[in-house]
């Protein structure tokens, strides 16, 4: 990835009279750490990467971004947002498109090719993080890791994000400006974290799952993240009618990952962000990525590939699977 | 599972279809085991497919959603959409080992009042193999 | 009060002996490292940097029944009392944060719940050897070996476990135990020392805090905050596994016939949290809500308490998704004064 | 909703049929103690006076103001007792019935069962009873008014039906004249009356009534609106002869330059006319029509010095200039009688039908039998190379019909009898042809049918049962191939005349129908009636009716007592003057909407639309329900992520209560 | 009193009395209450400012104004607008009905240092709640103040509170009392206007008084502006704020204000406090 290239092109960007900023990654303040940066002028765009590390999806950022009550008389700002997203990303705003989150004339996309992002529980694990911050490059092998004057070589497979394993769309499906060529796409692999739970009977998923539930903090760090949870009330904290109690229990818990789960089918794009940010690190990939397939396998649909497309959850075919039927 | 365990089952139905022909069976005095309980609603388009699992949560053992066979909907095509969110849901459920015999959908027409009894009886069967579902329970918790 | 010595070769017979108290370690599982009951037979090792929930989580469950009742009933039924307990291996910072919250669950009105169960617990620390990237406790009055909070203090010495006592209630679980300690000497004292001093000498993060509590109110209308905030995605991680972070909601649930008041944690980065059903909201947006949090913690407490309420674990920083960090935070708040 | 709810369960005996299976006080005392319950009262039979008069007095001296039946299925009497407690000032949607009759006492036959069962459902029906919302229905005029899409014989008879009982009707034919397929038949079966001595005069009937508005040529562009108040949009095509100036007199035709030139499409492309025409001599009105397509002047630009037509019209009607014209109006129902298309033979190429010219359907038999045909009545057809008078004449029945390979389950109803009639009619007019008829089934099921059919075998038809597989071509004959299924022997049958007994299928273009009035197809593609059979002309959508074919095949008695029943139902709002909206509609909570419109895809009634608002200062898209369309099915509802669109009276919040009822009680 | 075993404890209470204030969406409803257990009846004690979190088991508590002073009475009034969850089923309440109580929270109107001095209470639509308590208050001790006024205003006649004690009130020659809707009704022989306006029309004189306002955020603002122009000093003027509360002791956090916890150091608030704290107004 030329950075140079990049930064140019974000500033080109950042500096149309129509553009109000540019959502990008930076670097962090610490070890492997990126953030999520607002540019908003032409200079800062100079602090913006694009490297391995940026796992986070931007996509979030269009509609996360609140509307306080504006005062009387005043007007909206309705200039453009610009937006760099990855193949992953790409497909949240697709699918933000399908369903109406955000109007196609309200961003700017700027589209990364990308080669795969890694798994930075795996990367601190192995290559334990410091206070420096590190930097971490594409390369012919795999990876490249500079860290405290150090150059390591890793190999892809050691260190490649599970969404990344899977990802049957690295290149954007949707965007404006391109910045570097596209990547050559790669055999997604099998999905063994969802086929290794469904390999185990019932009540051995059933022990699986409730343990996992059990640890969830309900601090809705899953739902903020994900770019297509974007609801002004979710029902999942909503207290009238109450879906869900509040209180942290495994009951509880269990309901609210299920209806946050069934919330996405069709609808998830498969950006691994919910898993990535959960504090008690629940498998929640496996839950959106079992969805995702059997949308795909037994209903033909792929969430946020075609904008023109019908919502999964408002359409249906007559000769939808029914053998599950009495 | 102790032998005389019952199940506690509910069941939303369609008022056009499957609501007329849990009527008809009884209009024609068929027998079917009691379990049933049914929540009327006017389209199986109209079940939330949460409504399934907080049932599940608030005590029932197994849970059926009945509605209008497809092409026959009342309202056209609501039951295809019924088809599609809870065949998505089953799915779910299962992945997190529910046990898919807690959660039944069919189509009963209105003049299908023996089929409405079969229906009943595979649910509450497959509901008793299933045994009493505690593991999800708002109960469960130390109140 | 007096320090003894604990031979590594004996923890397991501590840990057995006092495993009749409801005694608490932290345990490795899927989501990290957790504070939970010690199994039977189950011998917890200390060797660990932190946990990712902290132990308020022991003496300020995340959901907490206030009383039950019966559905349509009036009379109300208070939960049993709590059983004593101890919990082992608590790291100093973690203990600060109890003994600062103190102050917020007894001011003017007790909070019988926090306060009973506080009263039960004995706390056992273990002081840090080896700080975590974004420890920063020496910054906000703490420090590797502090016992403020703290019944006893323990230091790994090596082959050795120092035992500190330093409250009465310290002494008393020492003296249950007496019979695997040795008396302590000077030279472990000084081991102690050496330790501590290596320890805070390997903290990395730091920052300056005087002038920030007083410095804060004048930033109000700042365009920091906006600018700190605008990749924070509002998910209270940060908050939920702060240890002084003690915001809680309180909610009626009802099953079947039975009900019970509960409360259950809260964040001030929540949208709900201050949100009136008017639909107004005193704090709209992400930007006023983590202007509270900072301000919270290095102002208004301090205000009240006269401590600030953050010791420097460094959870906020190391588990927010999107980098947001309180030391860069405070960082620009000291350019800003 | 901030009273206090005051709830009265009032348990009923249905003489035996409850009450010697469901312990009826158990129930009572039962209820009384759920919260919020009044009082609760049983009585031997809820739903009569004295029953109702319970229910009155308590509203009245308990102030009750939500009230429980339970007793049978609400599909039986929730009318009943909603007016009862409307009657005594109680919202009429303030009622929920515990079906403990249908669904409990007559299913099971133990006491100790049923009973336990029927609490539970009564204690559902209090838990969701509490939470219900006072519903208002409203009114609106209805406009008296009928449009009627397509003048076959259908669409005539329900015009002049509802324009008889006062009410104004615009009737839409796309071709130039009305009259359909019925004014290109023969005879008709079985009495064998002369198509055209039946229809014709119903055909001027309908062209001079003064409450008809008969637009011919034309079709409709855009239907909005709901039931007592749509609004038509008509495409009246220009006929490029001016409708008021033309007499009819057929000089253009004449004289046109391209006289005789194009197939005549009511012969079936048999006959041939020019491209100024007349579909047929009857036609109604008897104006003609230039035909943009193949006239010279509107195609080239050009015809000859100066168009022949406008030379010779005496009267100037023609009009080159002409453009299509757009009229709109308001009616308060919709009859769409559009009909069917004959099946089309090149489907099934075994048959032959593009290949031999002696392979021909049923319509064109009925135009080559007719005196007003292309050969003026006389059967002769051309054998590939010279023209005769058929010795060997064989019919085929179930054409595209029965068929699944052409994907036509569906039986055509009138393949059957229309054979039996062209044997007949042929017998008449050959009497020494051999005639045979291959079929499946011979379904004689109307009245005169049987009769008529024995009445054709009689004159010398002989009916072999046989699908045939093949018609091929021997020297000058052509080979039927089957086989007897009754004798099991193969047959190949060499004839001068193979006549394709061909089905009905839906119009091709009926989609634009579908969609302009939001109507769907049943399995078989024509027209989904609301209910096969207590509401078959009756469809999804309120106001609009179906008659004739394109609601399925049919016969002509069929047809017209179809249309006659359309008629009197879309007279029904006219007559009433009113209709009444129904107040179980879907509600958008436009605070927490979030504009992603999977509830307008949803909707079967294209009854919700995104509407911009103002929050805080932005503008942003939420939905909104029409509530004259929406029937309340709630399928938008369990699409809404956020459960911002909620149908009245089965809402979240009074559902899910009743789940939590139904699960707590183990 | 505030239950010192354990805060978070309610204490029954019985509905002796309801009514309507006002109709429509948001209606109002008053509710008088009697405690069930005799011996709290006569240990509590609260103070004209004060709140308590009333309830109902099972759907949840909301913080309300004790809308009655102490001096009317062993019983307490409450007057509550239908909002959300709570308010709604307390709105189902009738006579007979039980709800909890726990309180009283908050600091009070410091009524012993206003003794001596003229009282002027300015109020907005339910804002009237906390006002009531001050204008009973100082009724009932009227030898120890200076005189009363009061201004009461809503949207509609039919948006007023209390409307039952205006006639005694008029009768009251002690009491000035001034009315006021915002727009021109038939049969309304009161003012008609904004709050804000007939404070500026009424032209009182800051010579010894006491200002105290409640009522909707830019009523408030305008009030108290219009105050500072006709001369009142910061800390004459009084207003109480109201912030989203669970616990009301100080412990759920998300009532504070800047520093302060409006439950425990609010809601009443002299202006001159107000100003230091940069949320009020928020
Ligand atoms: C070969 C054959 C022989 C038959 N013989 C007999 C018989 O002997 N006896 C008997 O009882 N029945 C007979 N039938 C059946 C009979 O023809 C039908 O029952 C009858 O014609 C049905 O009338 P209809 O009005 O429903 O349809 P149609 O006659 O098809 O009329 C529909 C009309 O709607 C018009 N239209 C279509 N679409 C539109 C549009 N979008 N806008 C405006 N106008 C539109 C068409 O132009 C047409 O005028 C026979 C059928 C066939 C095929
Ligand atoms: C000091 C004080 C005095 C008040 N006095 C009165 C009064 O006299 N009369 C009156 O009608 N209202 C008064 N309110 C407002 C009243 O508390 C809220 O309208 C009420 O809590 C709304 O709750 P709900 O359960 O109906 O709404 P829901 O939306 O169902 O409840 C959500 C929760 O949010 C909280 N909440 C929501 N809005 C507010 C708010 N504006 N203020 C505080 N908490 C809120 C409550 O904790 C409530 O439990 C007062 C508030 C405060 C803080
Ligand atoms: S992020 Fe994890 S812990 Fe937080 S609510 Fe989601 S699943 Fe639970
Ligand atoms: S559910 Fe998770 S993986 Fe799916 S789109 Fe949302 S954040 Fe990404
Ligand atoms: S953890 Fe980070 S993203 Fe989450 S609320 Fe805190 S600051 Fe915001
Ligand atoms: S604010 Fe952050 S560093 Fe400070 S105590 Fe809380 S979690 Fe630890
Ligand atoms: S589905 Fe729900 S959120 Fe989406 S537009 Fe419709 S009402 Fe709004
Ligand atoms: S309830 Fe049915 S008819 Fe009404 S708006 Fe929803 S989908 Fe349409």
């Amino acid at each position: 990835m030329d950075l140079d290239k990049l930064r140019k092109t974000a500033a080109e960007v950042v500096a149309r009279e129509d553009v109000r900023y540019l959502l990008g990654w930076k670097k962090g303040t610490f070890g492997y750490r990126i953030a999520p940066g607002f540019v908003e002028d032409a200079e800062s765009a100079a602090e913006l990467i694009f490297s391995p590390l940026c796992t986070a999806n931007l996509a979030t950022y269009l509609t996360l971004t609140e509307k306080p009550p504006l005062p009387r008389g005043q007007e909206p700002d309705d200039r453009k947002v610009a937006v760099m997203v990855k193949g992953c990303d790409s497909r949240a705003v697709t699918q933000l498109l399908i369903e109406k989150g955000i109007e196609r004339e309200s961003v700017v996309i700027i589209g990364c090719p990308c080669p795969g992002v890694v798994d930075h529980e795996l990367l601190a694990e192995k290559y334990p993080e410091t206070e420096e911050t590190a930097e971490l490059k594409w390369s012919d092998k795999g990876f490249l890791l500079l860290q405290n004057g150090e150059e390591t070589e890793i190999a892809r497979d050691e260190l490649l994000a599970e969404k990344c394993r899977l990802c049957r769309y690295p290149n954007p499906v949707v965007s404006d400006i391109m910045v570097g060529e596209p990547v050559e796409t790669w055999e997604p692999d099998d999905d063994q974290g969802v086929a290794e739970v469904e390999g185990k009977n019932a009540e051995v998923r059933w022990e699986y799952w409730q343990e996992q539930f059990s640890n969830c903090l309900r601090c809705y760090s899953c739902r903020n993240v994900c770019p297509l949870c974007y609801c002004e009330d979710c029902i999942l904290d909503r207290l009238n009618p109450t879906w869900i109690y509040r209180s942290v229990n495994f009951s509880e818990n269990t309901a609210f990952n299920l209806a946050r789960a069934f919330h996405l089918a069709g609808r998830c794009i498969e950006c691994g962000e919910c898993e990535r940010v959960c504090p008690a690190n629940i498998p929640l990939g496996k839950l959106n990525r079992k969805l995702a397939r059997e949308v795909r396998e037994k209903y033909g649909f792929e969430p946020g590939v075609d904008p023109e497309a019908e919502p999964f959850q408002a359409s249906y075919k007559p000769d939808d699977p029914e053998e599950f039927i009495l | 599972m102790s032998a005389n365990y019952e199940p506690n089952i509910v069941a939303f139905l369609c008022n056009w279809c499957s609501y007329a022909g849990a009527d008809l069976a009884g209009t024609s005095r068929v027998q079917y085991p009691p379990n049933i309980q049914v929540i009327r609603v006017m389209c199986t388009g109209r079940v939330n497919p949460l409504y399934v699992m907080n049932a599940l949560q608030q005590g029932a053992d197994g849970v059926l959603v009945s509605g209008c066979h497809p092409g026959d909907c009342h309202y056209m095509e609501g039951n295809y959409y019924a088809r599609r969110r809870l065949g998505m849901l089953k799915d779910l459920l299962e992945f997190v080992g529910v046990d898919p015999r807690r959660f039944h959908m069919s189509w009963v027409s209105a003049s299908e009042g023996h089929k409405w009894k079969e229906v009943v009886e595979k649910t509450v069967e497959d509901a008793k193999e299933a045994g009493p579902f505690e593991g999800f329970r708002r109960r469960q918790i130390d109140w | 009060m007096s320090a003894m010595l604990l031979n590594k070769e004996k923890w397991s017979d501590f840990v057995g002996m006092l495993a009749g108290k409801n005694l608490w370690a932290p345990r490795e599982s899927d989501e990290g490292l957790r504070f939970v009951p010690v199994a039977e037979g189950e011998v917890p090792t200390l060797d660990y940097n932190n946990t990712r929930v902290p132990p308020k989580e022991a003496v300020f469950p995340q959901t907490e029944t206030l009383f039950k009742f019966k559905v349509g009933g009036k009379d109300l039924e208070e939960p049993r009392p709590d059983q004593d307990a101890v919990l082992l291996g608590v790291r100093p910072c973690d203990a600060r944060a109890m003994h600062i919250i103190d102050e917020l669950f007894s001011w003017d009105e007790d909070d019988p719940y926090y306060l009973k169960r506080r009263e039960k617990t004995v706390l056992v620390g273990l002081a840090c050897n080896e700080p975590g990237l974004n420890c920063f406790c020496t910054s906000v009055g703490g420090g590797p070996v502090s016992t403020e909070g703290l019944d006893l203090l323990m230091v790994d010495l090596g082959e050795k476990y120092l035992l500190e006592e330093v409250t009465e209630k310290g002494s008393a679980l020492i003296d249950e135990v007496k019979e695997l300690l040795e008396e302590a000497d000077d030279n472990s004292s000084k081991q102690k020392d050496k330790l501590a001093d290596e320890a805070a000498g390997k903290i990395k993060r730091s920052i300056e805090t005087e002038g920030i509590p007083a410095g804060l109110p004048g930033l109000w209308e700042d365009e920091l905050w906006q600018r700190v905030s605008a990749s924070c995605i509002g998910c209270g991680t940060c908050t939920f596994l702060c240890p002084t972070c003690h915001c809680f909601d309180i909610q009626d649930e009802t099953e079947g016939f039975e009900a019970r008041r509960c409360r259950m944690w809260d964040s001030c980065m929540f949208r709900e949290y201050t949100l009136h059903t008017s639909g107004h909201n005193p704090r709209p947006t992400r930007s006023e809500r983590t202007r509270n949090r900072i301000n919270h913690k290095y102002s208004y407490y301090v205000d009240k308490f006269e401590v600030i309420a953050c010791v420097g674990c460094g959870r906020c920083i190391n588990l927010c998704p999107v980098n947001i960090d309180i030391l860069d935070i405070l960082g620009q708040v000291k350019e800003e004064i | 909703m901030s009273e206090k709810p005051k709830v009265g369960v009032y348990v009923c005996h249905c003489g035996i049929n409850i009450a010697s299976t469901v312990d009826v006080e158990e129930i009572a005392s039962f209820a009384r103690d759920l919260p919020n319950v009044e009082v609760a009262r049983t009585y031997s039979y809820m739903c009569s006076d004295p029953g109702q008069n319970l229910i009155k007095e308590d509203i009245r001296e308990h102030g009750l103001n939500r009230v429980i039946v339970a007793s049978c299925s609400p599909r039986m009497h929730e009318p009943t007792f909603r007016k009862t407690i409307q009657e005594a000032g109680v919202n009429p949607y303030f009622l929920e019935m515990a079906n403990i009759r249908e669904q409990c006492s007559w299913v099971h036959d133990d006491l100790e069962v049923a009973t336990p069962k029927a609490k539970k459902l009564v204690a559902a029906s209090v838990a969701k009873v509490r939470l219900l919302e006072a519903l208002e229905e409203t009114e609106v005029d209805a406009e008296p008014a009928t449009l009627v899409i397509g003048a076959g014989i259908a669409g005539i008879q329900a015009a002049l039906d509802i324009a008889d009982a006062g009410f104004k009707v615009y009737l839409v034919e796309k071709t130039p004249s009305v009259g359909g397929r019925m004014a290109q038949l023969d005879k008709t079966f079985p009495t064998l009356d002369c198509s055209a001595c039946i229809l014709t005069p119903k055909m001027v009937d309908c062209a001079g009534h003064p409450n008809i508005e008969l637009m011919t040529y034309s079709e409709v562009e855009e239907i909005g609106g709901y039931i007592g108040n749509f609004d038509v949009k008509v495409r009246k095509k220009a006929r490029y002869v001016d409708f008021d100036k033309c007499t009819g007199c057929g000089d253009c035709a004449n004289e046109c330059r391209v006289k005789d030139r194009f197939p005549n499409e009511f012969d079936q492309g048999m006959g041939k006319r020019s491209a100024v025409y007349l579909p047929f001599p009857q036609a109604v009105p008897a104006k003609y029509t230039i035909d943009p397509e193949q006239c010279l002047y509107l195609t080239k630009g050009k015809c000859g010095k100066a168009p022949k037509c406008q030379e010779v019209c005496g009267v100037g009607a023609i009009d080159f200039e002409q453009e299509d014209e757009f009229v709109e109006f308001k009616v308060g129902a919709v009859i769409v009688a559009t009909g069917f298309d004959p099946f089309d033979p090149s489907k099934k190429p075994e048959y032959g039908y593009d290949d031999y010219p002696n392979v021909i359907t049923g319509m064109e038999m009925e135009r080559l039998v007719s005196a007003s045909g292309p050969t003026g009545g006389k059967i002769t057809i051309n054998n590939g190379e010279e023209e005769i008078e058929p010795k060997e004449v064989a019919f085929i029945k179930c054409v595209g019909s029965r068929d699944e390979s052409v994907g036509n389950e569906y039986c055509s109803r009138v393949c059957c009898m229309y054979t039996a009639k062209q044997a007949h009619l042929v017998r008449e007019k050959l009497p020494d042809a051999n005639i045979r008829i291959y079929y499946m089934d011979v379904r004689a099921f109307g009245k005169g049918y049987e009769e008529f059919y024995d009445r054709v075998r009689r004159e010398n038809v002989r009916y072999i049962r046989g699908n045939p597989s093949e018609i091929f071509k021997r020297g000058n004959k052509l080979v039927v191939k089957a086989e007897n299924t009754l004798t099991s022997t193969p047959v190949e049958d060499e004839v001068d005349l193979v006549v394709l007994g061909v089905g009905m299928e839906p119009r091709k273009e009926m989609r634009d129908i579908m969609d302009l009035l939001r109507l769907s197809q049943s399995q078989d593609r024509f027209f989904l009636e609301a209910h096969p059979k207590l509401a078959p002309v009756d469809t999804a959508t309120d106001g609009v009716f179906l008659a004739g074919c394109c609601q399925g095949p049919k016969d002509i008695p069929d047809t017209v007592a179809q249309a006659k029943g359309a008629a009197s139902s879309a007279m029904i709002p006219l007559a009433r003057g009113k209709v009444t909206i129904s107040a179980q509609v879907a509600e958008v909570n436009e605070a927490t909407c979030r504009g992603c419109g999977f509830c307008v895809e949803i909707c079967p009634y294209s009854a919700i639309e995104m509407v911009t608002v103002n929050r805080f200062g932005y503008e942003i898209e939420v939905a909104r329900v029409n509530e004259a369309l929406c029937k309340g099915c709630g399928s938008c509802s369990a699409a809404c992520l956020s459960d911002s669109i909620q149908p009245k009276s089965f809402r979240d919040w009074q559902i899910l209560p009743q789940i939590a009822a139904l699960g707590a009680m183990k | 009193m505030i239950n010192k075993e354990n805060p978070y404890i309610p204490y029954n209470a019985t509905v002796e009395d309801t009514w309507y204030e006002t109709g429509g969406e948001r209606a109002i409803k008053t509710f008088k209450v009697v405690f069930d257990d005799e011996n709290i009846r006569k240990s509590w004690e609260h103070f004209p400012g004060q709140c308590a979190m009333i309830g109902v088991l099972g759907v949840g508590e909301s913080m309300i104004s004790i809308s009655c002073s102490p001096t009317e009475g062993e019983f307490l009034r409450f007057s509550v607008m239908r909002m959300g969850k709570v308010t709604q089923a307390l709105h189902q309440l009738e006579p007979g009905d039980k709800m909890t109580v726990r309180g009283p929270y908050g600091n009070k109107f410091p009524l012993d240092q206003w003794q001596g001095k003229h009282i002027l209470t300015i109020g907005g639509g339910i804002g009237q709640a906390p006002m009531r308590p001050v204008v009973e208050y100082v009724k009932s001790n009227y030898d120890n103040y200076g005189g009363l006024t009061m201004i009461y205003g809503a949207r509609t006649s039919g948006d007023l509170c209390f409307k039952e004690e205006f006639e005694e009130m008029s009768k009251d020659d002690q009491l000035s009392c001034h009315l006021t809707i915002d727009i021109e009704e038939e049969q309304w022989d009161h003012n008609v206007g904004f709050v804000p306006q007939i404070l500026m029309d009424l032209n009182p004189s800051p010579e010894n008084t006491i200002a105290v306002t409640c009522g909707p955020p830019i009523m408030i603002r305008f009030v108290l502006e219009n105050l500072k122009k006709l001369g009142f000093e910061d800390d004459q003027i009084y207003t109480t704020l109201e912030n989203r509360m669970k616990c009301g002791i100080g412990k759920c956090g998300r009532c504070n204000a800047g520093n302060m916890y409006v439950c425990k150091d609010g809601p009443v608030f002299s202006y001159a406090a107000l100003k230091e704290v940069p949320e009020a107004f928020a």
